[in-house]
């Protein structure tokens, strides 16, 4: 050959070499970053979340995440633990004797963001807005409860009910939507539901760099009337997957994992196993159940949901899908929460029995037919679940398999968050998977919620249509909402709770926890009593 | 005649591995080139006349070995220069000048490029002096607008511009030899004459001793001092160029002779040869290529190997009828 | 030069207002009415009234043709409607998306050319031997392996195994690394042999065997004269790869969490979003044909040939 | 010598990818007597299990065999890819010769639709088809079809056109044969041989494209057995349990080697040279 091998061969180990260097340099340099972080002052702190914080607006829903709206975002009073409510913009409030009317005294620390003044008139501006667009939040009985705003003095703010409302101050406790934006971020239509100028909150943190769908920085509020966050800067990583999330917290790239769901079991329990990291699991927040759409033809026959629920091997999902991670459920409610506490009797597994029953429904098993049938028509139940959601997943399909055994056929269908929730107020579905919308929203405001018909109400209203005793329920409901009297309301949970329970419409299947995965350089992760808020603020980095 | 000959081809053999086997192409090829003279070389496709060429140059293909010879230019053997060495040499003392001039360019490399690339791999010039250089000996050859032509691609000049570039960039580096493989073939008539023309003025004017391999026996005629005829890797006849003409001896060259001449008069007699395959080259007796085609050949023909004998003086003849 | 540039302008019209017919004709496709299904998107209660006042607003009731005007009319001015998810401007959300992908396309194509370059040389010169049969089965192996699957190989092996890279994601100029070779692995087999025979052939051109008679080097006569003709086909082939390229950053990005254009697709598709599809659609269809035309054209300045004939 | 080693090697290749091709069209024809178990059947007790005399390669995340799992995406995969290919044959071919047949306007309409709708990237175009139709096998197959045919019956008309000006065609013409039996009797026993190369030297790439789709959740719903899906499903546990995608992934690259292999071996020993 005319070209000399020594020099061909020398040029190839030049490229390589370079090439090598090119790699090397590549992975030095995430080092040397991290390096760097760890040494330089500013204390980082790298979270990572599904989807993108959203524009950050109190006042609306999707996209925003709850836990961002906690951070920037403060509520008049909190939710602290075992449910007693806190001041906190607010220092002190009164009700009057007729329950009818609030007035709250502000704290006259506080500042936005941007340096505005937090006043009666700023509060009574965020709550007109909120209640300008009412029809989007009438899932919150409140918003429809009240009947006017006024600003007293310049920290005095009042608010009046149409209706003794009992849950008014917990209700001011939610993430969203009565928290509060400055002037600055009113937008020239003054109506925030069409979006903010910039998100100017009171707390503890500002969002100071926003890349859409990859990052978004929140840098300490230095202004803030309260603690002050130990560390500097909040980074909320986009990583919607969440196996990618543990891998990219086993590199380092992320210092924390936390919350419900965004790490399949199998891998929370791995992480757990190879002993490196800390891991911690919260009391129990919520309840994950099924909803069965009752107007639905097959559905609607009380037999057969029995029978599903009998179906349904709970222990086994609870063994070897969530480790024994969360708490089996037997009721829509976890028993520890107010008014909750019912004596009914569980739907235990028992095949026998729902065999039985699928064949009182009239779905009997043919022979030389895998699925059961009623008049020709085969038994086949959608069962819709978020297709990002690991859980939902496994537990879809260990349905789908186990079910199979019994004669059912369960199609399923997933579907991105945001059109599972759009079909899910459509009511197309037979199963969907629901949760309970835990601490402080339970039970109220879930009863609340699906009394109402919009959209902006919840899918079990629909879903629930069916039920003989669904105009009765909803009655019940909004009557237990006002009642000044605390047996008379216990009374009527009792009875809500219990017809909901032998209705069998919901199959809870277990109580979700929050769960914290974080490096060992981590400190002060705790639970707060909002399943939603991160502890940011009390975290800490070595 | 008594000079000293600066390429000097000594019972020369290759040999080329083919799938089929070994083809013997260039047999006992002995012949010199002195300066100032040019040696012509003839003979059909398939004669080894390429081979021949190319083992000059060291640039023979991997199939292709030099299995016995040598090939001394300026008294050293070539065949044991180092790679390096022999780089040196091609181009600036043994240069070549290729068979088509259409494909020896590369088509996405403009003249100048190919013109200073040369110049600077030999002479330690700058970019500009090359390309002064180039125009010089460009103007020389009598092409047009030498400046505007370094700026242009190989397929927007014609076939005989090209020759006559190339040509110049072989005057340029003034070598001692130049092969010259079938340097007119492609080119019509009147380009053709031209390039002779200046092959001839460059062997003069720069003492040069030329190679020149044709299957054309004018061009040779025109050109050349002294002829070697080849045939089945066989030199078969080797004479000065007036004695070969003239008393032509092997069968081959008579053959040649006559179908140039007799175009029209004897038509038959060159259908009959052309009828003939060539010579199978593999695993060949050491005996007459020409056997199978020659009019003359007897029995005696198989029997005996072959010599190239002196027929009479510098006339070199290869066949057991011509003594 | 301008002339062939005309030239192929003028030919690229029919073809992008096909590109724009079918866009169109495809989301009149979907099923179900458009201006429910951007009620339901937006929250607002489908009533009869809201449903008929949305399509006057939408044009839904005008003929399909003045739609197809109306729509193609907006779309020249970048105004591709507004995504049912984000609530924003998709032209906006495109734009957005679009960076990332071409810094993972364009680091493929660097990929390509740094790594298909040596092992196609080397190919080539060893033909026969080990190397040049090893780089065949390679670039077997490449064409046929599922890229999202060699995405996982990568991760796991260099990642979490090697702790190399960083996993996914991106922002250092590290987290390029992986996804850009898992979207170049299988042209990197492709162009490793289109290169090797294009070099195979070239060697063996006259020019060369002229080249080396005049003693050129023979590292110059690779690199200036085999490699530059035998890279032309080799860039034909990568500027149609790149709409295909186009199509496997769906995968890359997927694999990897690359927020990129193939996201937006995908996201796009799951969630129904569709203004946002038909706007991802028609751009990277627009797109596909643009750098095929672009091509092109650097094609036509780097083979004299082809400049030649368009001057004449 | 070179060349006859060639062609043995081409034949060895052909051998061995045919063998292979063979197995898996076993396995996609009868995965009932050659699976180990039920691929469907899950016993959640029994997840992430290690190979067992039970279940050869262990079980997935929901105890489920994955041996048995392979073996029913076998029929999955090919037949999927199969039927894809099958249908859009059915569509390009005709399609094909007759705008390469009928020449003028028909195929001058044809060729400017061929330039459209490859102007688009093939598998966005898919995606944005599924994307309408919604996901699911049946959405999968429709649209890979209809954008697929128009590549095929693009090739499959420059066959025609090439076939078209030879002479026992023309003869046919000259002698007043109708143009059906023509076509029928004589162009189309001429490309047969191209397009059945084709179909193989491309099939491959249609199981690749298939598998792609599933992975990305449009190809077939749960509980049903795929590779790509099962790659999928395999995402959360590939650190405690890589084998779980390592198989699936393993036995897409070697069916696609496979008939890229024999759709090389079949060009070569066919002797025909795409374009």
């Amino acid at each position: 050959m005319f070209l000399k091998k020594s020099q061909l061969v020398t040029s190839i180990v030049g490229l390589l070499v370079i090439l090598t260097v090119f790699v090397a340099g590549c992975s030095n340099t995430t080092k040397d970053q991290e390096n760097t972080s760890d040494k330089d002052k500013p204390k980082v702190l790298t979270f990572s979340w599904s989807g993108d914080i959203g524009d950050l607006n109190p006042h609306t829903y999707f996209p925003n995440q709850w836990f961002s709206q906690a951070m920037v975002y403060e509520p008049l009073v909190y939710y602290g633990e075992g449910g007693e409510i806190q001041p906190w913009l607010a220092e002190s409030w009164d009700v009057s004797k007729d329950g009818k009317e609030y007035v709250f005294h502000l704290r006259e620390d506080v500042k936005f963001s941007d340096g505005s003044p937090f006043n009666a008139a700023i509060v009574k501006k965020n709550f007109d807005t909120v209640l300008a667009n009412a029809e989007q939040h009438e899932w919150m009985e409140l918003i429809n409860q009240i009947k006017s705003t006024e600003v007293v003095d310049e920290s005095t703010f009042k608010l009046n009910l149409h209706k003794p409302y009992y849950p008014t101050l917990q209700e001011l406790t939610y993430i969203r939507p009565l928290r509060f934006v400055g002037e600055g971020a009113f937008p020239d239509s003054q109506n925030t539901f069409e979006g903010l100028k910039s998100p100017i909150g009171t707390g503890p943190w500002v969002l100071s760099e926003y890349k859409e769908n990859e990052e978004a920085i929140f840098t300490r509020n230095e202004q803030y009337w309260g603690t002050k966050p130990k560390v500097d800067k909040v980074v909320v990583k986009v990583i919607p997957d969440g196996e990618s999330r543990v891998l990219a917290f086993e590199k380092k790239e992320i210092d924390l994992i936390f919350g419900n769901g965004v790490i399949s079991q199998d891998s929370f329990q791995f992480l757990k196993d190879s002993g490196k990291y800390e891991t911690k699991i919260s009391e129990p927040t919520a309840t994950r159940a099924l909803l069965f759409n009752t107007n639905r033809e097959a559905i609607k026959d009380i037999k057969l949901r029995s029978a599903l629920q009998h179906a349904f091997n709970k222990q086994a999902v609870i063994d070897n899908i969530f480790y024994g991670n969360e708490k089996k459920a037997d009721t829509l409610f976890a028993p520890m929460l107010p008014y909750t506490n019912i004596s009914v009797n569980p739907y235990e597994y028992d095949v026998e029995k729902a065999k039985q029953l699928l064949d009182e429904a009239g779905w009997k098993q043919i022979k030389g037919k895998p699925f059961r049938e009623k008049d020709g028509e085969t038994l086949q139940l959608e069962l819709l679940f978020i297709s990002t959601d690991n859980i939902q997943k496994a537990i879809a399909e260990f349905i789908q398999g186990d079910f199979r055994k019994l004669g059912i056929d369960i199609k399923l269908t997933s579907q991105e968050e945001e059109t599972f929730w759009t079909t899910a107020y459509q009511g197309d579905f037979d199963l969907l998977f629901t949760a309970s919308w835990g601490v402080p929203f339970d039970p109220h405001s879930y009863l609340s919620a699906i009394t109402k018909s919009s959209e902006n109400g919840s899918p079990d209203y629909k879903a629930l249509l069916g039920l003989p005793a669904k105009k009765e329920i909803d009655e019940k409901i909004k009557e237990v909402l006002l009642s000044t009297d605390e047996e008379k309301r216990k009374m009527l949970y009792e009875d809500i709770l219990t017809t909901l329970h032998e209705q069998a419409v919901y199959l809870p299947i277990s109580y979700q926890s929050n769960v914290a995965v974080y490096h060992k350089n981590i400190s002060g992760i705790n639970f707060l009593p909002q399943e939603y808020e991160v502890p940011f603020t009390s975290i800490n980095v070595k | 005649m008594g000079q000293q000959p600066i390429l000097t081809v000594n019972n020369l053999n290759i040999d080329v591995s083919t799938p089929y086997g070994v083809t013997r192409t260039v047999r006992d090829v002995s012949f010199k080139i002195e300066a100032g003279k040019v040696f012509g070389l003839v003979g059909e496709s398939g004669s080894g006349k390429t081979m021949t060429c190319m083992s000059l140059l060291n640039l023979l293909p991997d199939e292709a070995k030099v299995v016995k010879g040598s090939i001394q230019f300026r008294n050293k053997d070539i065949l044991n220069y180092s790679e390096e060495d022999m780089r040196k040499v091609r181009g600036s003392e043994i240069a070549t000048i290729m068979q088509n001039p259409m494909t020896a360019f590369n088509p996405v490399r403009t003249i100048g490029r190919h013109f200073i690339e040369t110049l600077r791999t030999h002479l330690p010039i700058t970019k500009h002096q090359a390309r002064e250089m180039a125009v010089a000996y460009l103007e020389k050859m009598d092409l047009p607008y030498p400046k505007n032509l370094l700026k242009q691609y190989p397929f927007q000049l014609s076939g005989g511009m090209l020759q006559r570039v190339m040509i110049a960039i072989t005057m340029s580096l003034n070598p001692s030899i130049l092969i010259a493989d079938e340097p007119t073939t492609a080119l019509d008539a009147t380009n053709q004459l031209q390039i002779l023309k200046q092959l001839n003025w460059l062997r003069k004017e720069y003492d040069t001793g030329i190679l020149l391999v044709s299957h054309d026996l004018g061009v040779i005629a025109q050109l050349a001092d002294e002829v070697a005829v080849m045939y089945g890797g066989y030199i078969v006849e080797k004479a000065p160029v007036f004695k070969l003409f003239n008393r032509p001896m092997h069968p081959y060259t008579r053959v040649l002779l006559e179908s140039r001449i007799g175009l029209t008069r004897r038509k038959t007699k060159i259908v009959k040869h052309i009828s003939v395959p060539p010579p199978n080259l593999i695993n060949r007796e050491n005996t007459c290529p020409f056997l199978e085609r020659c009019e003359d050949a007897d029995h005696t023909c198989s029997s005996y190997n072959l010599e190239l004998k002196e027929y009479e003086k510098d006339h070199l003849v290869r066949c057991l009828k011509s003594r | 030069m301008g002339w062939f540039i005309v030239k192929r302008l003028t030919s690229l019209i029919p073809i992008l207002f096909g590109i724009s017919l079918i866009t169109f004709i495809l989301l009149h496709l979907t099923p179900g009415d458009p201006a429910i299904a951007y009620l339901r998107a937006s929250h607002i209660p489908p009533t009869d009234e809201a449903v008929a006042a949305l399509r006057v607003e939408l044009g839904l009731d005008k003929p399909l043709y003045a739609q197809y005007v109306e729509w193609l009319g907006k779309a020249v001015q970048l105004d591709l409607g507004m995504s049912y998810l984000s609530k924003k401007s998709v032209w906006d959300e495109i734009m957005l998306h679009f960076f990332p992908t071409v810094q993972l396309t364009f680091a493929s194509c660097i990929l390509i050319v740094v790594i298909s370059l040596p092992i196609g040389m080397i190919s080539a010169i060893f033909k026969g031997k080990l190397v040049d049969q090893l780089s065949r089965i390679i670039a077997f192996v490449s064409v046929s392996m599922p890229a999202f699957w060699f995405g996982f190989l990568l991760i796991y092996f260099l990642s979490v195994k090697l702790d190399l890279f960083p996993v996914l994601g991106r922002g250092t100029f590290a987290h390029l690394v992986l996804p850009s070779l898992t979207l170049s692995f299988a042209y990197i087999g492709t162009y490793t042999r289109l290169l090797r025979a294009s070099m195979l052939e070239n060697l063996n051109e006259p020019f060369v065997m002229y080249a080396r008679a005049r003693g050129l080097r023979g590292r110059l006569i690779v690199s200036r004269h085999v490699l530059k003709k035998s890279l032309l086909p080799v860039l034909t082939g990568l500027g149609m790869s790149f709409g295909n390229m186009l199509s496997g950053v769906v995968i890359v990005e997927t694999v990897f969490a690359w927020p990129g254009m193939g996201q937006l697709f995908v996201t796009s598709i799951l969630n129904r979003d569709y203004p946002m599809i038909q706007g991802c659609l028609l751009f990277m269809g627009v797109i596909f044909v643009v750098c095929n035309l672009l091509v092109d054209i650097a094609y036509s300045f780097l083979d004299p040939r082809i400049r030649w004939e368009g001057e004449k | 010598m070179k060349n006859v080693k060639r062609k043995l090697l081409s034949h060895k290749l052909m051998m061995i990818s045919s063998m292979i091709i063979f197995i898996m069209t076993l396995l996609a024809l009868f995965p009932p007597f050659l699976a180990p178990n039920d691929p469907n059947l899950i016993d959640i007790t029994h997840k992430l299990q290690g190979s067992s005399s039970k279940f050869p390669l262990g079980t997935d995340h929901l105890g489920r065999c994955i041996l048995s799992r392979l073996i029913y995406g076998t029929r999955t995969s090919l037949g999927t890819a199969f039927l894809v290919m099958g249908l859009t044959m059915m569509i390009s071919i005709p399609l094909g010769i007759y705008a390469g047949f009928r020449g003028g306007w028909v195929d001058y309409l044809f060729m400017r639709m061929c330039d459209i709708l490859m102007a688009f990237p093939s598998l966005l175009l898919s995606l944005a088809l599924i994307g309408i139709l919604g996901p699911g096998l049946g959405n999968l197959i429709l649209a890979m079809v209809l954008v697929h045919w128009v590549f095929y019956a693009r090739v499959i008309r420059g066959m025609v056109l090439s076939v078209k000006e030879q002479n026992f065609i023309l003869a046919a013409k000259v002698c007043g044969t109708p143009r059906l039996v023509i076509v029928i009797k004589h162009i189309l026993p001429a490309i047969i041989s191209q397009v059945v190369v084709l179909v193989f030297m491309d099939i491959g790439g249609v199981v690749l494209a298939i598998s792609s789709f599933s992975f990305l959740g449009f190809g077939i719903q749960p509980p049903g057995a795929e590779w790509g899906m099962m790659i999928n499903d395999s995402k959360p546990f590939f650190r405690n349990a890589p084998s779980l995608m390592l198989y699936p992934g393993m036995m897409i690259l070697i069916v696609v080697v496979a008939f890229n292999l024999f759709g090389e071996a079949l060009r070569d020993a066919l002797d025909l040279r795409r374009e």
